[in-house]
């Protein structure tokens, strides 16, 4: 009967592809590491529900009209588009696809306008995504809620902890280096602008890396995305070896005076301050570092506390469930199951290991030169990954000291990392983009 | 183009480290000198604990106390006419 | 004098039309039924209050920019607009509003760049609707919410009840058949996209009949989101009756035995269970359902309680808001004042009256078949409208027996329902979408 | 034509009802198995009305009632305070 | 060294000119202003910080991709944007892109697809002003929460003070006729949507003033709402000289009967009655009004209490950072140093002079016919400046008579200001835009 | 030209305050029937004190003192609880 005969044809199981079977996998292992593992939730659920949505067989939820066309128009349609991009009608659809996409936006234009004549629309993630991700609005406007929940205080006590943040920003440009590295010697093929948004992973910061891939490698974000979420929360597993390979057990003991107690005016004083210094020496990091010293400026004027509260609550996390399931219409098979996903998982974890090192060691050099020591094990909490990076200093200093408490010592370079990673990314994507 | 491309890491990984810790620098300068300046010329009147409470205006302790006592007040006053009638 | 002339002229009193009258009196009756009879207040005053801005006359707040040139531009503008259409300049605007609706997506973009270039634009409610739901998004975030609200522990208990709602959606479908009967006498004038759209008032779930008919009526939406949400408001109305003729004093009185708690990790599960089902058999409610899962999974995990209280408040409520606006901009005159509006008002109370009779029957013939009696009375709440279609059974079944609580029974078939609907939405919008 | 009208809506309802009636059956047979899989190999350790509080984050009386302790304890110290200055 | 060389040219400090260094001052100072001073924080927070950022030189926050081509772009793509406005590739950039916007829709949009086709995008903050103002949907949305916030009782209970409202608008069209005054007089030179853009400050209501501008001086937005919000904080410092000039210590010691209590039906009517006030008389005051109004019946109507909560919290929250940072786009130096704004800000100053005066008059002249005596320094209130004018009358009063609180009376014709200027608004779009 | 724009700003301030005055006094008139007709034919069963109350649904006394009562009930009840165990 020719209906049932088209509910089979379009159901799911008859359009399922292995690699969806597989991707559907690993966004359940993903759930479960978030809901019983406790591995970011915040980002991990949407993105995994994302995830999830995206690989369902037929549904099309992840596509543009451009590409829901492709794959199931006719023959005429097909070769409409492939005309646009002066292809035969008989080229395989992926190939005209990525034609297309390298085409000029007039041609996309034209390839939508022909798409959605023929009654071909796109899914309803493809559109999350262009809102709140093509657009980089989502990305700012978290960073701006982030900036809200702020406290610089223990970093403005203690401005030297700014070098430690600057220091483990060494993991981003060491795996940078190694993804080029990997490309020189045949293994992966990764492009200058993959690279460095593969090492933005080293940021250990979510939206700093969200924003970064989907400026300079879109296709590689769903991966960059989860590698970034996934090692921030693995952060207590990965960074106490290198911590302990890398001090002595007088190192670790080393007690710190407690913190100056840091004025309103200072604190009201330092996102502009912060935000001066962006406009005169780095343009390019600021539409991240400006949302971030606005809402930090909303929290500590207090003269906007409904504004702040809103930034803190209800805008970031509606924000949230939207960028999460965004970034899971990047987990479509087509685009995860590739060995650079490997690659970038492989590059990720080094990333953070080679941040964590740079930070205790930049520690110990501050040591020889400085008269107030520095309790090396602060320095790991420099790749950023607030707050579960202050939060293993602090651990790892009661194991060697029982009453020698590092927390809010560690949060400065906690932050400091956040404004070095948000740094990073400007001068990446300013030479990137001109390269 | 394989060389060109372990140039431009290169290259990358330098301006961007430099980059990094040339701004972080000058933010560590600049902030001394502003914590310098603040506390000398423009010291706050009030006691730092309670400037330090006054940013985190949710959690200032003054007034949620006076607006958790008046949820007592009125709860007990609340009490006490249901008791009455 | 020019001035007072033009204002005059530009006057709602010189300009107003009997229809707008007419539509303005029936909205303020829906405000009336909102706010003093508590007529589901939340969608029915944000879309009554936006049927009285639609129906302003002369503001065309609900109108585009190509009709607002149409409608107030001169001669020479209204003929390049019907050139667009192959149409001579003499032609009734409506006439060419209607031939420029059915050209092509490029015919459609000349003609609005000539209207804005005009310096006419769209009206507010126009661009609220193009935004909230032509986009489709508006009622997939609200289904996501009430995903977030919806506890699936008394359908997990007793997952029979499952069948009772699948059993009520033959409202919608008789319904169909009933407005394809109509058009078949010549009493009305529906196509099938119409009449899958009218059926679904019969889900009983505001949401669904809004996604369907923007995509399958979009003419017809407002008289069937004022249709659904009216006689969501009237089931405890319409309902009893029909129960207590289908069903013996007995029947009434039957006491079900007490549910048994449902674990976290079953209602975790859930969800998940019930998206990879929709994946496999039945890609397109996809969006629907899978944005009620997703919803759902969120209040469930226990893990991103901030997100899940967002989706279940503030975002919802902004939402609806705009959804309501939006709604209300569909009740204008020339598109409510129309004979199809009584046929779909008629057809829709018989689509409810339909599903609560198919519910009861299917739970008298579950108990012909199982040992576990089923109370007939909750084969009722199949036809969703949560929660009151659930508090009616209870009402009845108190009525015959005081001492037979049948709410929690009843919240089964009634959440049951909600997902029947879905699924219905979803096979009609790809059957008809392909026919 | 509109004998093609009929015939479409006689399908449409055919196929429909029998996607839903199938879906739906699919989906208890699913539930019956997860629920006899779960309850039997990954049951509960806590007991079941705790996991009952625990769903509902927002409600769970542990939680609320600690808060709400704080609150009265801290507006009785207030209290006591404003009392004694 | 290449790439440190691109670096100091990408760098602020090399390419900042002295206007952009003026508008960091200008900026710093209104959040100087803000924080400190207390001057309408809300919105001049994020106003100044808005314009921080529109002032960070090279970032381009503010400017679309069309001006960004044109700054940055090479010869050849300059020439190619040249082209489509018919000019020489030797022309100025500025000349262009004055050129391109001045010319059809169509060009603009051809001018766009070439400036991102060479990889140019359009900032962050202009991205947020298309969304937010250009759209017209942020300050309707705000006015929405405006109503949600507004209690009419007062004016309720006499309606007279709207006669007070109406009165302090002759501020709005004094002040036109200034701007028109002052290019008839040669000093500066202003059209005439800009002087009608200009004279709605004297509405002392921000988003009143937002919207007008946006619609008919989309240029001098920023140098508008500046004034209309900092003339609004200084509102205890304008009026008070002018309310004891106007007044005889006798009259300001009137005492007012006291104020009946309004009950709730008439509270849930009044917002309709405006409505269909409107919609008979003044459709083109329907937007702004309509939204206030219905902002105000889910007020008043008590069974919508989480969409009113909503509307006067998370939603207006949210709306307000955006609609404040897009303000802020508009203080670019080459938009905001322009002679035109010391005209708007005398102007402006001049507006909130004569709307007292003129509030205050029409209340004597009431007293002469009217057996009900109304204090006239409750006319003051008309100019809106909600609640502060309200408040000025009040503690004007308290000096005069210590038990005579006029807050109350003061706040009919308070809110009855915010009716008149969005009336005024109303008419003043209508007519500009067909003169 | 500049005469013709000076005429236009006369012709906007009448128009405008014109209309301004006529809509405001269009609305004084309805509003003082509409309030006469409510008052008269509609009035308020309910004393007016908590037709004022209802209005203001977030601070309606009665909701929030039962909220509050049951707040202090559960508090006290906990610390009892607490002291026992
Ligand atoms: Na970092
Ligand atoms: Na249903
Ligand atoms: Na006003």
């Amino acid at each position: 009967m020719n209906g049932f005969q088209y509910l089979w044809f379009d159901s799911g199981l008859y359009q399922i592809q292995i690699g969806q079977v597989a991707m559907l996998l690993v966004c359940l292992l993903l759930l479960f590491l978030a809901i019983k593992r406790g591995f970011e939730p915040l980002l991990l659920v949407p993105i995994g529900f994302g995830g999830l949505l995206a690989n369902i067989p037929g549904a099309g939820l992840a596509i543009s009209a451009v590409d829901a066309a492709l794959t199931s128009g006719d023959i005429a349609l097909v070769s409409q588009l492939a005309g646009i991009a002066d292809l035969s009608a008989w080229t395989n659809t992926d190939e005209i696809y990525k034609a297309l996409n390298s085409a000029s936006a007039e041609a996309n234009i034209q390839a939508k306008l022909i798409a959605t004549g023929a009654g071909y629309s796109s899914g309803m993630l493809y559109d999350f995504y262009t809102v709140t991700i093509a657009s980089g609005a989502a990305p700012l406007i978290i960073f701006m809620g982030v900036g809200a929940m702020t406290d610089f205080g223990p970093l403005l006590a203690n401005p030297r902890t700014l070098f430690l943040g600057a220091a483990a920003q060494f993991g981003i440009f060491a795996t940078l280096l190694g993804a080029v590295g990997l490309t020189t010697l045949g293994i992966m093929e990764f492009s200058i602008a993959d690279a460095a948004a593969i090492g933005i992973i080293g940021g250990a910061d979510g939206p700093t890396a969200i924003y970064v891939a989907s400026k300079l490698a879109p296709d590689l974000l769903g991966a960059i995305a989860v590698a970034a979420y996934s090692y921030m929360a693995l952060v207590p597993m990965i960074q106490p070896p290198i911590m302990r390979a890398l001090t002595t057990e007088a190192e670790r003991k080393i007690v710190m005076t407690q913190l100056r107690v840091v004025g309103k005016r200072e604190k009201i004083t330092f996102p502009l301050l912060m935000l001066i210094l962006v406009a005169l020496v780095l343009p390019s990091a600021a539409p991240l570092l400006g949302m971030f010293c606005f809402g930090n400026l909303m929290r500590e004027c207090g003269v906007v506390a409904r504004l702040s509260d809103t930034a803190q609550n209800g805008l970031i996390n509606i924000t949230t469930i939207f960028l999460g399931l965004s970034v899971g219409s990047k987990l479509a098979a087509d685009k995860f199951l590739d060995p650079k996903t490997l690659g970038i998982l492989l590059l990720g974890i080094v990333a953070f290991a080679i941040g964590t090192a740079a930070g205790i060691l930049m520690a110990k050099m501050m040591n020889l030169v400085s008269r107030h020591k520095i309790n090396p094990l602060i320095g790991s909490a420099g790749v950023s990954a607030v707050p579960m990076a202050a939060r293993v200093s602090n651990k790892i200093g009661l194991e060697a000291n029982p009453q020698n408490f590092l927390l809010m010592h560690a949060m400065g370079p906690n932050v400091a990392g956040v404004i070095g990673s948000a740094v990073a990314a400007g001068v990446m994507i300013s030479i990137v983009s001109n390269m | 183009m394989n060389g060109t491309l372990l140039q431009q890491g290169f290259d990358l990984m330098l301006f961007g480290m430099g980059t990094v810790f040339v701004f972080l620098t000058l933010l560590v300068c600049s902030v001394v000198i502003m914590s310098a300046v603040v506390t000398r010329f423009f010291a706050e009147l009030e006691v730092p604990q309670k400037g330090l409470a006054m940013t985190n205006s949710k959690e200032s302790p003054v007034a949620v106390d006076s607006v958790k006592l008046r949820v007592i007040q009125d709860a007990i006053h609340q009490h006490r006419k249901k008791k009455q009638s």
